[in-house]
């Protein structure tokens, strides 16, 4: 059955009353195929479609890409319950998505990430400490999006997809063929800047690929509660193509990400790429899962453990060896001290930071309220003399 | 009941709670609003209460909300709709300032539309970006809305019950720094008319004028103006669109000193309104310029330095003193 | 091949470099088969899934809506001309889509328009002189949505079909079986509003259809500005049906909305009909399309006519006579002098219109400024003495 | 050429022939800016002699359109934006409140943002609802935006070259109802700072102030004053953020006596915001409160009642009377 002709096909009746249908069907009801390279045993499988071949090193490489990540995320984890930061967005559970997405990348890419991309970050060569910045509330994002390629953080969800996708515009028009990633999360898909970006990167075929984590929750609510069908089957109404991939495979994420930027740079247009993940821990750190969700989800998830199942397969393939584990380890903990250190030695901005860089040619009125603020808390440095 | 000492959330809770036992059409709408209970947790229990039907967790898409919540206006419900936080509102824009504030007018009043827009705002909770502004004033300028804010328990209660009695769209700031600050609530009292200003603290010499979570700083700025001998008054504005300028004006022709606070830009803020027409009504009473202490013409800062940024009692008191020497 | 398994293959890969591909395809290349149950020649053909049975007197009533219609449409066209209105959107070539569409309701469904639905505000009885209102520029909207069910003209390309939806939303709350339709046109398709709409409707199942008028043209942009691929292929992605009907036909579109308006009672949700016409007119009269359109292309519809082919069907039937032709000839002049006689008649609203209903229950400064007006307007009065 | 006499439409379309001209990087985006040359054929021509891929049709999605107009900024490019009319900006309002006015400051000034956003704005054409609104407060009050308007050719050809030659992102306010006046354009001229306000006539007994349409308004009520025997000052500010306190001051000092007239509401509209700093900067120097003429508290009236609603010559005159009664 070819797509033009289901147009003029009823749509099939179900024999339900509104009684009973008149909720959302949960979508994951029929679970699509994911793509796969890697079981949660840590099993290699093949895919018609999708493949990576990876040296040992380039799979240790991503392997300890995951395991710096989570570090990292669990350090400012903790950063934050010692009141050195003021929030945290964990990405845990997400290092696959992450780091294969992530590590498709180019350098002449270009990446928007959300507010929980620590991972991408990370592979973009962004200095994770710079991350912490806006949680600690020193700054709203410390980076120069130009150094890496890697724009700032960008927390109204679904804005950045517009930008990812004006920006990939302007590749094309530059005849350039790198291409950007757009991050995004399942609730933000319902915004409609999303939906606006899907048809804007369809209808002038700009070398974008929007990647969504669907880590099942956006806050309290479930999938079911945002959308009706799989993320990924989106695009194709807007007449592109959608993959949902195993979020929690890093092999997979990598092989269909780099496929997808491949079909940019060839100049075929945008590709949604529906990560399929789980958001292991609470939303922020001010939030409260127990509220809203049962444990058991989660207890499950943790069996299909990104990391865990690429150690089984480097352990399977001799690719690592415990010697190599035991200096990640201590990597590891060499990062996360660096990262504590780092955090605790940065200094909050000079008052004065309040009235810089609102303007790039200035603004009258910013200038005469940043001479009646220097002049009013330097009376106060007066009178404490 | 009767008089009980809650926090302003609690006491929006029970409004809601109460609104939605006494009338079936009184609906929640909005993000995380059902088994969270909102991430403030003004909506709490009231999914466990009241179902799925009435307390509705919708898809994250502000415009979506506020659209949807227009159409079951229209079909007759009452929908009370939660914006996470103020620097979100913005999605929905269009739909509030386009459709939500016109369609009465354009359907010269033969429909009504009773959507009451609950907003957390303002700063002071050392959040991240786009978490802690005001943009009461960018509502307030649209005709066809109304605009309000409590400042204590009290009126976060009985102005809740007002809002969503009435059959206008009212865009229902709540001072989220306040949300736990507690005090009185008499659920058996008669409420002041919504859009009446109150005033919070007598006083001679000069009137405060602020609203929502500037009320208290203002209150305290009146106490220790005292101990210096000088007598504060301080009007709770209450209600942003309309404003109540017949209440500032008795206390301005009495005090002849006017200072208007909050949180937002100066530039064009609500202050400048205030400025501007008791300047007007009282020109010859003045004894100085109406002074007005705000944020500044920034995007509100990190949460590093929003305590210099907001007004606080010292820029408050500084506005007083240059007032009072004029 | 089912749909879960396209999930997990691989985009076809098209051989073609991004120079040559880099514009969007005109997404009605492979143009699909449509809803058709009258060729243009006047020919009843037979489609599967969808049909009508309608007496002779029947098809005659959707003749008479048709020609009334287009004879209002010239009318109030001509008024605009003699300067009685301001401005004037003609529905010329979507009598089909309208009338169709329009007599596929029930009373107690709901009805939103844009701005140009005069032959469903027709259907829903609404009195075609009340919608001059606005264009003559005496006020917003002259009629009572509730007395009809038939909402106020929206001129803000989209918004309505997020009411049309919360409306709905509400109809299925109250346990009615009445149903909502929003219409909408390829323009606004594009609008994040719309898809919002979409995905709100799916998520609760709402009892609402979509009408898409896609008349090729969004003021000056044919349909490759705004999509890639046909529209009615996006509601799929939603999960939702999604059917493309000739919108010539005014059989056709009578049962496609009738099925679809049952599924809605039916509790079975959402469905997506696009009409694929043609707007034989300007934009609206301040339009000029001979700066962006060729005239080749509307003469090539004007054999698609949807009056003209209905017409043939009732002549070739015997379902009609000239008689009848005559009558409703005369039938048509006579309501195009009526609605020029309403026009000029139709009063200046009295300047104190401006202060009233813009709220239900008042507004301080509103009757403040209405007061200072009145004596503004006293004072001239007392000048002129 | 030098100078010529021009409509206020061709002044702006040879500046975005110049700019598109003088810099590859300038981009015309928005709807039916392309073939069309936009419904007021301001951008007429451009994509005949520019092409598809520097002047763009875009989908019919305000939001979409500013939103990567702002990812085109960030890859270099300098996309002049254009909004069909002042009230279907509202869809974009998210994205130019919430990241095009924010992006530079978020990245401590490390990216740069120079989108221009064209939007005709104002009544008096007659038109249907959503046509003739003036929504310019709900911009100015939003930091890290500019925003200005001009009100004759000369300035609409220069403002226009100076919008798109600034790196920020500049909201550019077209007095649509004077599209079509004329006026002259000397295109080898050294223009005046972009957000400077400009004496359009002196005078010593009051002090107008204006911008985009209702200059003109004004204009003619200082000859129709001056037959009166008053000598009024119109002052053109040009630029609604940054405000010109300090011309507007020096005129105020002189004359005494301050109107300030715009379409948009007066409830919180831009003269607000004059009369209240003004007020405070010139206390000593004002015989009479500052008074505003207005848009009223209403949504935009239809057609047939917008001479009553906007300001015109016997509004602006009877506000002069009252200031100069005082
Ligand atoms: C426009 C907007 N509305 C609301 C919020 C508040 N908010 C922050 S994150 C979030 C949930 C997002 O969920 P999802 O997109 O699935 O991403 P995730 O957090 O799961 O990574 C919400 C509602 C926001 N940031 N922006
Ligand atoms: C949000 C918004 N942007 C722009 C406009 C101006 N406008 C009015 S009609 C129109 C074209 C709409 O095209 P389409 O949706 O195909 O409907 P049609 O006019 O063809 O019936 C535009 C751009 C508008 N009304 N609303
Ligand atoms: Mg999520
Ligand atoms: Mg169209």
């Amino acid at each position: 059955m070819t797509v033009e002709s289901t147009a003029a096909r009823k749509p099939r009746r179900s024999s339900s009353k509104r009684a009973s249908s008149a909720a959302a069907k949960p979508p994951q009801s029929s679970e699509p195929q994911l793509v796969q390279l890697l079981t949660p045993e840590g099993e290699r499988v093949r895919h018609p479609d999708y493949d990576v071949e990876l040296t040992h090193d380039e799979l240790r490489g991503l392997y300890r890409d995951m395991v710096l990540t989570r570090r990292f995320d669990a350090e400012a984890t903790s950063l934050q319950r010692q009141g050195e930061l003021g929030l945290w967005a964990s990405l845990l559970g997400q290092e696959a998505a992450q780091i294969g997405s992530g590590r498709a990348t180019r350098e002449d890419d270009y990446v928007f990430p959300t507010y929980r991309e620590h991972g991408v970050a990370w592979c973009r060569g962004v200095d994770p400490a710079n991350l912490l910045g806006m949680f600690r509330g020193v700054n709203h994002g410390g980076w120069d999006p130009n150094t890496n390629n890697f724009h700032l953080y960008t927390i109204v969800i679904g804005s950045q997809t517009l930008h990812a996708t004006g920006y990939a515009m302007g590749v094309a028009k530059d005849g350039a063929d790198s291409a950007v990633v757009a991050y995004f999360g399942d609730g933000a898909s319902s915004q409609g800047d999303v939906m606006e970006a899907f048809n804007f990167a369809a209808v002038y075929n700009a070398p974008v690929v929007f990647f969504c984590q669907n880590n099942q929750w956006a806050i309290s609510e479930p999938t079911e509660k945002q959308m009706r069908v799989p993320l990924y089957r989106r695009a194709e109404g807007f007449g592109f193509p959608g993959v949902r991939v195993d979020g929690n495979d890093v092999l997979a994420c990598l092989a269909v990400t780099k496929d997808a930027l491949e079909r940019a740079r060839r100049g075929e247009g945008p590709t949604l790429v529906e990560a399929f993940t789980y958001r292991m821990g609470a939303h922020t750190t001010s939030d409260d899962p127990s509220k809203y969700r049962n444990d058991d989800e989660r207890v499950a998830w943790e069996a299909k453990d990104p990391i865990l199942r690429l150690r089984r397969y480097l352990e399977a393939e001799g690719a690592a060896d415990q010697a190599y584990f035991d200096e990640l380890e201590a990597e590891s903990e060499a990062m996360g001290k660096r990262v504590r250190e780092a955090v605790r030695a940065m200094p909050d901005p000079d008052v004065m930071a309040i009235f810089e860089h609102t303007h790039a040619d200035g603004h009258a009125l910013v200038d005469e309220e940043r001479a009646e603020f220097a002049a009013y808390q330097a009376s106060f440095a007066e009178e404490a003399k | 009941m009767a008089a009980s000492k809650m926090p302003i959330a609690k006491a929006i809770n029970e409004s809601l709670r109460k609104a939605m036992e006494n009338d079936p059409k009184v609906l929640i709408m909005g993000e995380d609003v059902g088994r969270l209970g909102g991430v403030f947790r003004v909506t709490d229990g009231l999914h466990k209460d009241f179902g799925d039907g009435r307390v509705i967790d919708t898809p994250l898409a502000e415009s979506g909300i506020v659209g949807t919540a227009i159409g079951l206006a229209l079909r007759g419900y009452r929908p009370v709709v939660e914006i996470q936080f103020d620097g979100f509102v913005f999605p929905a824009y269009d739909q509030i300032v386009t459709q939500l504030a016109k369609m009465h007018a354009r359907a010269l009043g033969k429909i009504k539309l009773p959507v009451v827009i609950r907003i957390p705002y303002g700063g002071g909770i050392g959040a991240v970006e786009h978490h802690s502004e005001s943009p009461e004033a960018l509502f307030a300028h649209v005709a066809g809305l109304k605009v309000v804010s409590p400042s204590n328990s009290s009126d976060a209660y009985w102005m809740m019950q007002q809002a969503i009695q009435s059959d206008d769209p009212i865009i229902f700031f709540e001072p989220k720094r306040r949300y736990w600050d507690k005090s009185d609530v008499d659920t058996d009292a008669i409420p002041a008319p919504l859009h009446k200003a109150r005033i919070a603290r007598e006083g001679s010499d000069l009137t405060l004028v602020a609203y929502g979570p500037m009320v208290k700083v203002c209150l305290e700025a009146a106490a220790a103006a005292q101990e210096e001998g000088k007598s504060l008054e301080v009007v709770d504005l209450r209600s942003m669109s309309p404003i109540d300028f017949d209440t500032i004006q008795t206390s301005v022709e009495k005090t002849r000193h006017l200072v208007v606070v909050h949180e937002a830009p100066v530039f064009l803020g609500t202050g400048a309104e205030i400025a501007a027409r008791i300047t007007e009504r009282s020109f010859y009473h003045l004894e100085a310029p109406v002074l007005r202490v705000g944020g500044y013409h920034t995007p509100y800062p990190p949460a590093r330095l929003e305590e210099e940024y907001l007004p606080g009692l010292d820029r408050v008191l500084d506005a007083v003193d240059r007032s009072l020497a004029y």
